[in-house]
């Protein structure tokens, strides 16, 4: 059994996606989601721990020997990703079982389950699997399935974003596809570790500068890194809260995974970076993603679109993080993949909350709800500090390692710019904040508190997003040897 | 000379650019799909392309003969796969182009943004 | 109790209280009860620590890493041990006004004006035994956060605006510079420890070690150095005993303890004195004690006059951590003591006239003096300590610091302190002159049934008052402790 | 297009062949070319070519959505069934090998198997996709 953890980790919640869409009923179908993406928690866990203790594990799909069949290969990189997607899946879930009911159609809900189950599917499999093309197979069933979610939002607009969302995504991925063919032809291997240790050999030939180009467009485009960001706030926005949430907290973090996999075990940092010069691109984009788009989630008055414009400046953060291509740096990014997800998870279902009893995230429809519904505005206000990076959140953690990293190079404007964009996050948190608080509420309006269905997931993130704040040994341990095994310095 | 032995590729590129303008210069939405489709096939030519060997014929055991030249059946497994997921994405973009016409009553990208508003 | 055992329940006590006063919210009499009960424990705890202190321990107490390598610790060193005893003598006191204030200004929400005044007490403990600079700045963000709500308690729109500025001026400084700063030192030394005769001596060049202590002092916001110092008069919105306790010792206070230290034990004294940056943030704060104390000789507005003259003030400490030598350190550490006695009566006399004769307007006061001769008899042994005149306390920290400056060789920063003086004498002075010998204005509305405060603000201010009286004639524990701050003690 | 007689019959005759020809490919998979995807998307020709010449409403009453539906359910579970069945008799996932007494006939029933679950999931995707754009009514002009 435990020999075969790699694999049941994907195939369980594989098998339970159809089956939700078997049973038809929406009840039915949440008790088997629950239960594939609870499982897939608890394996994950186990991996994890597995990973710690006896480094990589390699499973063989079908029992062929790695570089001609499939492998699923899980480092501490890998295993740490389908944990977060994994966790976050596991919140969400509970946290759906409220919340679509208001906002899904009845006769969809199983179908909406199938669906988010394939999404959780996908994201793990690209996760813990070794060979290029599988990512790329994996990465487009949680896609697909995505649009498809986002296509279930309340308000119209949701259509229009889930297509918007499905042409970008799809000329990303077919990027990445190019970018793997390419590979093939000049090393005749899509397994992960065969590749990189082939690459070398040819990366004198032209057609792998051409092959990197084409990854490095497909995967920035996936995590949406300004300035290819177009399609994220719309999708964000008009999506089901439940979907919102999930997906913010998982899909842009495992195409971050993707950039780390292909450009530092596939490619190798130095290739990368000193042959390639990625950091010439990635450290302006992301820069420029901090401050702009923090700017503009300044000027957002659906809560919603203001927490996606947010999330594009977060990434930037990871991306700069990375793009030092240093321990530290590679540290800092896979530690904000971590604990982005945390806060932004707990933000997006507070904002279901929200949108649960008053129906709408629009600014001006918040007034008052600081007293009207105390614990998910305290949420927010917890989600929202760890955005700004204070203290005891686990946003204070990200900072401190990406601020180190940038200080380690010598590079402090860059580090000055990571504290300002920490100081427009307060700008935008303090928006919302004082809207809720300062502002009377229409006193016909009868909101009360949201249920407990949904706020014990929301507040079980804000928690964590504390407790990972106050005690970030563990996490920052793991995510310093999973940078060490990307950059080949571990042990 | 060189170049023109590699008409393959240029069919690709061409293929590839006439998808990718269509995709981005079209306002349609279905004939953006159309766009996207043809920008996925060109793909698959690519690998197809790539995976013939000169002189190779399909790789389909031969019995008994020693020494046969096979294509390199993998790019054709692959693009498999690619198709099908062509074929999902096609069907899910012309399925969400069908509930946007019946939402906002227009497929044309302006006109949507002016609704949208 | 073991020394940690002390500092631990030194810190939780005030917390413990204020989520004891959240079951009393209906009771108010009960409910100031436990303020009182939990101020006067929270000072006897500190007071237990005194002894070790004195006899040169350092009790420590280390709760756990947070990062690898930083932990949340407690030390408390003679330093910290100076600004506890401050604040945790003058919370008590400070309680026993608010009761007679707030009921006689008839304040809503009281519940929540105690409970975040003593979470704030906590934070500003957490600061004064914080062991490294990590510990430090989360408490010292944890002090700006849960004053945010005192600050605009009355929930107006000028409240907002004000807790606009005042949240702000302090994240933005402390966020951008601050923690930058502490990343740095952090980078360069490997260590945020307070450390006898500092840290980061040898560790970088003299250029970049200046830049570092220009982003601390910038970086403490609550030391209020110009151009930093305009979120003191905006929190002059909130109830008086606020600004009292928070904006005249424990919030400020923070502030300044905070340079003191990094100046102590980070940089240390020698290193310091040989940065080229030194002289010049000393002429920055002394600009700022002459600006400050010319525009509060504008205001008519009595807390305004008070929050400029604090400004002024509390440069006279980051005046003398900059002086760089051991008279200047001790000055300045005594002066935290002595402003802040001086400091509190002052408010607290304030605060009687707005409750007794609802003025604010020092040009309203004329003749105010004969109904409250107690009120301004305080607040004329107040301004003697401010102005640094015998009999009163003020006037030990102010030789001092002028000892300092000869040591340095800075004639003109001595004349600074003498003119600030001069200032002083006038814009403190005027009220109770004017008060006790002027005629009150024709329009007076307050000429009949006016008399003195309530007795608890009576009893608080004939205490703060005497103990400035004290401070003068018995400052041996003050000095002696800070003696011990400097290494080898002073000669 | 009760009237079309022609094509009626011509159509009857040809679907048993179509159907046939897709069990044909179905059943050659396992070490030739062919297989399920193939062969689904064949018989799903068969099945739309009935229902463009007879009618959607008759095509419904054979195949309910729901059914066509829960084919492409179904077939996902035959497909990671197999892999579960592996497992459980001590492979790995997928390893036909341990499927029969020995591993050349493991690999012709567990290939069979999993282009049986390939067939049935692309047959009902075909069909429902097919469904969902005939079955909607037009929009009013």
């Amino acid at each position: 059994m435990s020999q075969h953890l790699p694999v049941l980790i994907v195939v369980v919640p594989l098998l339970l996606a159809p089956l939700a869409a078997l049973v038809g009923n929406w009840k039915a179908a949440w008790i088997v989601a629950a239960a594939a993406s609870w499982w897939a928690f608890g394996v994950s866990i186990a991996l994890v721990r597995r990973v710690l203790a006896e480094g990589t594990i390699s499973y063989e799909i079908g029992g062929w020997a790695a570089p001609y069949g499939i492998e699923y290969r899980i480092d501490l990189v890998s295993a740490f990703v389908a944990m977060i997607v994994a966790t976050i899946g596991a919140v969400a879930i509970i946290y759906a079982r409220t919340s679509v009911r208001a906002e899904v159609s009845e006769d969809r809900g199983a179908l909406f389950y199938s669906a988010f189950i394939l999404c959780f599917t996908g994201l793990l499999g690209i996760s813990v699997t070794g060979d290029v093309f599988n990512i790329f197979v994996f990465l487009e069933v949680s896609s697909l399935s995505a649009y498809a979610l986002i296509a279930m939002g309340q308000d119209r607009r949701a259509l229009t974003a889930a297509y918007q969302y499905l042409i970008m995504g799809s000329v990303g991925a077919t990027f990445i596809v190019i970018g793997i063919g390419l590979m093939y032809s000049m090393t005749g291997t899509l397994n992960i570790a065969d590749l990189a240790e082939r690459l070398p050999a040819v990366a004198d030939n032209r057609t792998i500068p051409v092959a990197f180009t084409f990854l490095t467009v497909g995967i920035t485009l996936k995590l949406a890194l300004f300035p290819l960001h177009l399609w994220l706030p719309n999708a964000y926005t008009y999506a089901p809260s439940a979907v919102t949430a999930f997906i913010a907290s998982t899909a842009t973090k495992v195409a971050v995974y993707l950039l780390l996999r292909f450009f530092f075990t596939v490619f190798g940092a130095e290739f990368s970076f000193e042959q390639m010069q990625l950091d010439k691109v990635l450290m302006p984009l992301a820069l420029v993603a901090i401050v702009t788009m923090s700017l503009v989630a300044i000027y957002q008055d659906n809560v919603k679109r203001l927490l996606a414009y947010s999330s594009v400046a977060q990434i930037g953060y990871m991306v700069l993080g990375i793009s030092f291509a240093s321990v530290l740096g590679v540290t800092a990014g896979i530690l904000h993949l971590f604990n982005h997800a945390l806060m932004k998870g707990a933000l997006f279902m507070a904002m279901g909350c929200v949108m649960y009893r008053v129906g709408s995230v629009r600014l001006e429809r918040m007034k008052g709800l600081g007293k009207k519904m105390p614990w998910t505005m305290a949420a927010f206000v917890g989600g929202g500090l760890s955005l700004i990076g204070v203290p005891f959140t686990v946003g204070f953690v990200s900072k401190w390692y990406l601020v180190q990293a940038a200080l380690e190079r010598g590079m402090w404007p860059v580090a000055a710019v990571v504290m300002f964009g920490s100081l427009l996050a307060v700008i935008y948190v303090w928006k919302v904040v004082e809207v809720a608080y300062f502002q009377e509420a229409d006193p016909d309006d009868d909101i009360r508190e949201a249920p407990l269905g949904l706020l014990i997931p929301t507040w079980a993130l804000v928690i964590a997003s504390f407790y990972f704040g106050i005690d970030a040994t563990t996490t920052a341990d793991i995510a310093t040897r999973a940078a060490e095994v990307l950059l080949g310095v571990g042990p | 000379m060189i170049a023109l032995g590699l008409f393959n590729y240029w069919a690709v590129i061409l293929l590839m650019m006439v998808g990718f303008y269509t995709l981005i210069a079209r306002g349609n939405l279905v004939k953006k799909l159309i766009g996207l489709n043809i920008f996925q096939t060109s793909v698959i030519m690519l690998y197809v392309s790539m995976g013939k060997v000169a002189g190779g014929t399909a790789p389909i055991l031969v019995e008994g003969a020693e020494h046969v030249v096979y294509s390199n059946p993998i790019p054709h497994v692959l693009m498999l796969t690619a198709i099908v997921v062509g074929v999902a994405t096609t069907a899910l973009g012309l399925s969400l182009v069908v509930r946007i016409n019946e939402a906002f009553g227009t497929v044309e990208d302006d006109e949507l943004r002016d609704e949208s508003l | 109790m073991t020394p940690g055992v002390l500092i631990a329940t030194a810190m939780l006590l005030p917390v413990a209280g204020a989520f004891a006063l959240l079951f009393w919210d209906k009771k108010p009499n009960v409910r100031e009860a436990v303020t009182l009960i939990t101020g006067a424990a929270t000072f006897w705890h500190v007071y237990q620590l005194l002894p070790l202190v004195r006899s040169g321990l350092r009790p420590r107490l280390d709760l756990f890493e947070v990062l690898p390598g930083v932990q949340l610790a407690f030390e408390v060193e003679p330093l910290g041990m100076v600004f506890a005893l401050v604040a945790s003598f003058l919370w008590p006191i400070t309680s026993l006004y608010a009761i007679g204030y707030m009921r006689g200004h008839h304040e809503e929400n009281q519940t929540r004006f105690f409970f975040f005044f003593a979470v704030a007490i906590a934070g500003a403990l957490g600061v004064a035994f914080s062991a490294n600079l990590f510990t430090l700045f989360a408490f010292y963000e944890v002090l700006t956060l849960c004053t945010f709500p005192l600050v605009t308690h009355h929930q107006t729109e000028e409240a907002k605006k004000a807790g606009r500025i005042y949240l702000g001026i302090l994240l933005t400084t402390s966020i951008g510079f601050q923690l930058l700063a502490i990343i740095w030192t952090w980078v360069l030394a490997g260590t945020v420890d307070f450390t006898d005769g500092g840290i980061l001596a040898g560790t970088a060049s003299a250029g970049v070690l200046s830049a570092i202590l220009v982003l601390y002092v910038f970086g403490v916001g609550k030391a209020a150095v110009m151009p930093f110092h305009r979120w003191l008069p905006a929190a002059m919105v909130a109830p008086t005993p606020v600004s009292a306790l928070l904006h005249a010792v424990a919030v400020v206070k923070a502030g300044v303890f905070t340079v003191l230290k990094v100046a102590v034990y980070v940089f240390g004294i020698d290193l310091l004195a040989t940065l080229s940056a030194t002289p010049w943030l000393a002429w920055v704060a002394a600009t700022t004690i002459i600006l400050g104390s010319l525009v509060a000789m504008t205001k008519d507005n009595l807390k305004a006059r008070l929050a400029y003259s604090t400004i002024s003030q509390l440069s006279y400490i980051v005046l003398g951590a900059m002086l760089a030598n051991e008279w200047g350190i001790i000055g300045g550490g005594m002066h935290i003591a002595m402003h802040a006695f001086g400091k509190i009566t002052l408010f607290f006399a304030a605060g009687a006239v707005m409750v007794a004769a609802h003025e604010r307007n020092i040009s309203q006061m004329h003749g105010l003096g004969r109904r409250m001769p107690i009120t301004f008899g305080a607040f004329f042994i107040g301004a003697l300590s401010i102005i640094g005149l015998p009999p009163a306390g003020g006037s030990w920290s102010k030789w001092f610091l002028g000892m300092g400056t000869l040591e340095a060789g800075q004639v003109g920063l001595l004349a600074v302190l003498m003119v600030s003086s001069l200032l002083g004498l006038y814009y403190l002075l005027e009220v109770p002159v004017k008060a006790f010998f002027f005629k009150p204005p024709a329009d007076a509305h307050h000429a009949e049934g006016i008399h003195e405060a309530p007795m608890p603000m009576v009893i608080a201010m004939v205490v703060t008052a005497t103990a400035t009286l004290g401070l003068f004639l018995y400052p041996d524990l003050v000095f002696e402790l800070m003696a011990m701050v400097i290494p080898g003690g002073a000669q | 297009m009760d009237d079309l007689v022609v094509l009626r019959v011509g159509t009857k005759i040809l679907i048993p062949f179509i159907l046939l020809f897709a069990l044909y490919v179905q059943f050659h998979g396992d070490y030739g070319p062919g297989g399920g995807f193939q062969a689904g998307v064949i018989f799903a020709a068969a099945y739309v070519l009935y229902a463009l010449v007879f009618g959607i409403g008759n095509a419904l009453r054979v195949m309910p959505a729901k059914v066509v539906y829960a084919c492409g359910a179904v077939g996902v579970m035959i497909f990671v069934g197999t892999g579960f069945v592996t497992m459980g008799l001590g492979g790995v996932f997928l390893d036909y090998n341990v499927l029969a007494h020995e591993p050349s006939h493991g690999q012709h029933y567990g290939i069979i198997a999993v282009e049986l679950g390939v067939l049935v999931t692309v047959f009902g995707v075909m069909v429902a996709i097919f469904y969902a754009f005939a079955g909607r009514r037009r929009l009013d002009p």
